[in-house]
């Protein structure tokens, strides 16, 4: 974990390692989840089971599972067109959301949205979004809102490396640095953006280097260490709660799958994916839960039949589920509808 | 009545509805001490404080997008687009976010934001600080648009805008800011989707919104000179639009005039003709003609500028074509 | 004649005019690896080289942005926005500097540049993927706009878009890249602001383009069975517009309907809807419907992206309304 | 003359003090010139004798004259909304320019711009813009076009401490340093973005201090001091020119006046700007070149008379000249017409 150069002065990384076993089980079994939803929902989508496309974030699941296990349940976040990890870190029940992957009536957004909008508004998961960098701004704005309400919730912004290159997300980290708003910017710099790599788009190193930019502390963090994502947003979401100001963490991960289920990733060599079989993030910390005495292989095979068996329940409420009727495309739209379009 | 000018009746609308809901708040360029670009937000900071009154960066996506934000999250943001040319920096988080957030998301969620645009030419102020862009808003579902004529409705229907659940698109034309009508002292609303009829004639029908209406009611009193009757309706909002307004002095008069500030070409004349004709194809004694200015960016030399908006000639020129 | 899809065709025309002009080059998201989101640029990186065939961060103000201020320096730009629902997020560089260059800058200068709009409804994208908002651009003076609906067309118009001098917004419809159809192997153009009668019939004319062209000729198709003979005009290039072409079609059929896949309010199709009303009034036996989507944005589920977006049956159903 | 830390690296900044005194003079006449043309301007709009509105650049000639006479006729630059020195430092002609602010046919734009969109192509100055923060993009895409043809020509941006803030201004500088173009951004911080203190926007101190995010060299001038601008943009231009990459040069300066012709300015106090007249870069120049010895008393009164001429001329010019014919609306939309509106 390394820490960048803030305004000058050095952000102290405080590393405590006070992670409470349960939660360190929850951020496993979050991780499971997740893991079990996506393979699921692709071999679903390659059986022709789920209409539109759909993006993983198989191999990335630390990031979701540390940053929103740091979290509480009334913080916002905001998501991007790969949401699935986010949506289910946050909490939201998988049902609704293999349902709405199935596109059926039942769905979290009732089937108008799929996978690239997936959104759990009860759980203050604003909604993925398939505008790249279209949540940074909606975060700063959830952030307002609490500043509104004086309660001392967080809003943390999900993005990609890609991400960090439109205006959109230098408008709202200056913003939020220059009335120092409760905004978490987590960058899951994933090493490509689509086809291009990060390397080839982003003219830095790190995204976090942007942070002093900003006069903003900005994180470095392996993304494949759940325990390290949570540290560290446990910390900085605490520092934000309290006044301190938004902060940039760039948390270093990579995406195993395609940029969408059915990329032939040209843009890639089979070797380097496979390289990074060994970083996974989920044998990651079930060994260093095995190694902590934590963690026996009944448990994890436990922990992994009752999350294939929700994932599966999910499947099946979602087969079951009706489509939604035609007509239900007109409701939705407005609170207080109106009679004639116009 | 009390007189006040179209600015102070906004000012009254903001005040009465920032001291009733807490959670309304305002937030765009030069506020705090300027309150606003037009002084249409004077006095808020002073009476509202910081908090309540933000003053950003030139970030027109923040914004927007922190105003769709703040919405989601059951703020009711009142956001101002300093010109309603602007609003091309910020058109994502319009039409794809504010715009479609409750629809994509199932219903889950509201947007109930306020954004507030003067528009229209005003001196010479050249091609991107003169535009009436409503139309491209038309065409974007999930939004309302709102366009007052004058300072009794720019009151009334900024209320009705604040207190909707929905994002509402507030089109406020910058000359007419500093024009003065009656506007009672106590509370009232104007409902979003009332036409108004402001000139009463059998012979023709000229639908306007906005400024514009100003140059009908102009055009109304020449023709009525000339013995031609005008029905004058100010729709005062698009969408909601308020279509038997229309269609009932369309069933009267059998000639229609439509007249914006915006150009003509894919302008909102060109849906309102469209829907008469369609509809009352057979009351229609004669074409549908739409008034608007001419298809190019708005000149900075006046004679160019006057040449290229529609004014109350063009309507009661028109207008004679009907008849 | 050669047959061959539609991305092949437009392939074609970049490889052409690249090859004949060295300032012609191409700007976007993912060029080098994948040749475009669609495949519609493959192979031109090899051809003409990381210099000529420029792989763009996720910028889009940059992407039209530069493509703006190079066309202003004398090169001619192809720019690629992804999905013309990204359009939102350079609708500056397009309304208020590509369209208004030349212009507010008195005709000192010019901006040869195409954009390049991938559009429409397909497979389920939903709301941000799925938008035809070329109706934004009909009602901003300064950029042409073509949207073709077959191969042919596909090449013949995207070489004089590239040649053109003015900005030209190129609409090309998702569902349209995989289509296939005969496509000339020697050098040709289709000049802009030329229409072609896709179907000849005296009962209707159905005015279209793009892809909700073939939509209307499988309804010329089933009207025909019946008894109904449409003409099929396909506008090719919605400014400049054939006017002469749709107005010979409605001097002969006196009966209209407009058909595009946008949504219906605040379409194309008012526009054109209102000004046959307003200039072939007594031409007109019926009024002149409009088909297009509903006024929502597209939703994901199967049932209700297929009841929202227009298809054959409902262009069929409004030319029955109508006889 | 402060320079910041460029990814690591120190930006060595090579003093050299080889102007020669034809420059340094011309320096001073062109500062003289838009001194003489805006006093003139703002007198005439006060008068109403222009229509619109208008943003004087006094107290800024430093900035347009000591970068552009850096430039060769041949490059590029792109301005903002206070163009008028930028356009008349590139070397155009004053009598078009002032024509077009009194919206006559014979100005720049034949009267459909104004000063908003002061523009002189034929001297590579590619448009006053109204969009604050439009220009940068555009100045990227000038570069695209010279590496395009294979000339060593630079596009050099002007833009505000305001648009610093804009989301144009991060995406065309990351494009620049990915792509190394020949870009030199010019940040003219002169401490407000029309009513808004720069500190209360920008969330750090220092534009240039956001170049480090970008890899790209940050560079802090003193944009009062001719001289040191001039520097610093000839260096950094032949940078550029070689293949170098892009350059943020931020000019620390100060608005003279309000922001537009008219402005109450309760922004801040009068002092403030009374004390900023002891740093008037006319004078300082003036004051330099009379200690080297090349300007005597008498020699600047007849740069100051000819200067004076030159605008009184052009005055004379614009007042005679005709006012576009009202169809000359219809004009110069397009280069290939078209024949019916749609
Ligand atoms: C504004 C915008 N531009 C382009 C796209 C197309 N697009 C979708 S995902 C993507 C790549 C995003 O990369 P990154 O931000 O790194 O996220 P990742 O896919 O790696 O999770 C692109 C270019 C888009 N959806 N929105
Ligand atoms: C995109 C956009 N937002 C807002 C404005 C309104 N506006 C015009 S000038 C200005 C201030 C610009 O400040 P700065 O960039 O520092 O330039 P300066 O005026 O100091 O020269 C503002 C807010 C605009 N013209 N364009
Ligand atoms: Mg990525
Ligand atoms: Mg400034």
């Amino acid at each position: 974990m390394a820490v960048t150069d803030v305004g000058g002065a050095r952000a102290v990384q405080r590393v405590d390692n006070d992670i409470d076993a349960d939660t360190q089980l929850d951020l496993l079994r979050v991780m499971l989840r997740i893991r079990c939803f996506e393979e699921r929902a692709e071999a679903l989508f390659l059986a022709g089971e789920l209409p539109g496309f759909i993006h993983l974030s198989i191999g990335q699941e630390a990031c979701a599972a540390g940053a929103c296990l740091a979290l509480r349940r009334d913080d916002y976040i905001t998501s991007t067109h790969r949401g699935h990890g986010h949506c289910l870190a946050k909490c939201a029940p998988a049902e609704r959301m293999m349902a709405e992957l199935f596109a059926k009536a039942t769905g979290s957004c009732k089937g108008k949205g799929g996978s690239m909008h997936i959104a759990d508004f009860s759980v203050g998961m604003l909604g993925a979004n398939g505008i790249v960098g279209g949540g940074a701004n909606l975060a700063v704005g959830a952030a307002i809102a609490a500043r509104l309400r004086q309660t001392d919730q967080v809003a943390l912004c999900f993005f990609g490396d890609g991400a960090a290159n439109r205006g959109t997300v230098h408008e709202a980290s200056n913003l939020a640095a220059v009335w120092k708003l409760p905004v978490i910017f987590f960058c899951e710099n994933n090493r490509y953006a689509s086809t291009t790599a990060a390397g080839a788009a982003l003219s830095i190193e790190n995204v976090a280097d942007r942070a002093a930019g900003y006069g903003m502390p900005g994180v470095i963090v392996d993304g494949n260490d759940a325990l390290a994502v949570h540290r560290v947003v446990r910390e900085w979401a605490a520092h934000a709660r309290s006044g301190g100001g938004p902060v940039l963490i760039e948390a270093k991960t990579y995406r195993m799958r395609g940029h969408y289920v059915g990329d032939p990733q040209l843009y890639r060599a089979t070797d380097e994916v496979e390289a990074q079989r060994a970083r996974d993030p989920i044998d990651r910390l079930a060994a260093t839960l095995a190694g902590a005495g934590l963690l026996d292989l009944a448990r994890l095979e436990r922990l992994r039949a009752e999350v294939a068996e929700e994932i599966e329940a999910a499947v099946r409420f979602a087969r079951e589920s009706p489509l939604p009727s035609p007509e239900d495309a007109l409701a939705d739209l407005y609170v207080n509808p109106i009679e004639r379009m116009p | 009545m009390p007189e006040m000018t179209f600015t102070e009746a906004t000012l009254a609308a903001m005040r009465e509805e920032m001291r009733r809901d807490p959670l309304v708040f305002v937030i765009g360029e030069d506020m705090a001490s300027q309150g606003g670009v037009f002084g249409q937000f004077k006095g808020l900071a002073e009476e509202f404080g910081a908090g309540r009154v933000l003053d950003t960066p030139i970030s027109e996506t923040s914004i927007v997008g922190a105003a769709v934000g703040a919405a989601l999250c059951g703020a009711r943001p009142v956001a101002d687009m300093h010109f309603a040319d602007f609003v091309a920096c910020a058109m994502d988080e319009i039409v794809n976010q504010a715009a479609k957030a409750r629809y994509m998301f199932g219903g889950q969620c509201s947007v109930p934001m306020v954004l507030r645009m003067p528009d229209g030419a005003i001196n010479s102020a050249a091609a991107q600080h003169s535009q009436s862009v409503e139309a491209w808003m038309l065409h974007t579902p999930g939004v309302k648009l709102v366009a007052p004529s004058n300072p009794y409705d720019a009151k009334g229907l900024l209320k009705s805008a604040i207190r909707d659940d929905d994002p509402v698109l507030y089109y406020e034309h910058k000359a007419l800011f500093k024009t003065r009508g009656e506007v009672p002292g106590e509370e009232y609303v104007v409902p979003m989707g009332q036409a108004a009829l402001r000139h009463v004639g059998s012979d023709v029908t000229i639908v306007s919104y906005s400024l514009m209406v100003q140059r009908c009611l102009e055009a109304a009193d020449e023709l009525a000179a000339d013995g031609i009757e005008a029905d004058v309706v100010d729709l005062r909002s698009l969408r909601p639009l308020d279509w038997e307004a229309i269609a009932t002095s369309v069933r009267k008069t059998h000639r229609v005039v439509v007249a914006h500030e915006a150009c003509r070409t894919g302008g909102v004349g060109a849906e309102i003709a469209a829907q008469i004709g369609e509809e009352l194809f057979d009351d229609l004694d004669a074409p549908v003609l739409r008034v608007g200015a001419r298809d190019v960016p708005i000149p900075f030399s006046p004679p160019l500028e006057r040449f290229v908006l529609p004014g109350p000639a063009d309507v009661a020129a028109a207008v004679r074509r009907l008849m």
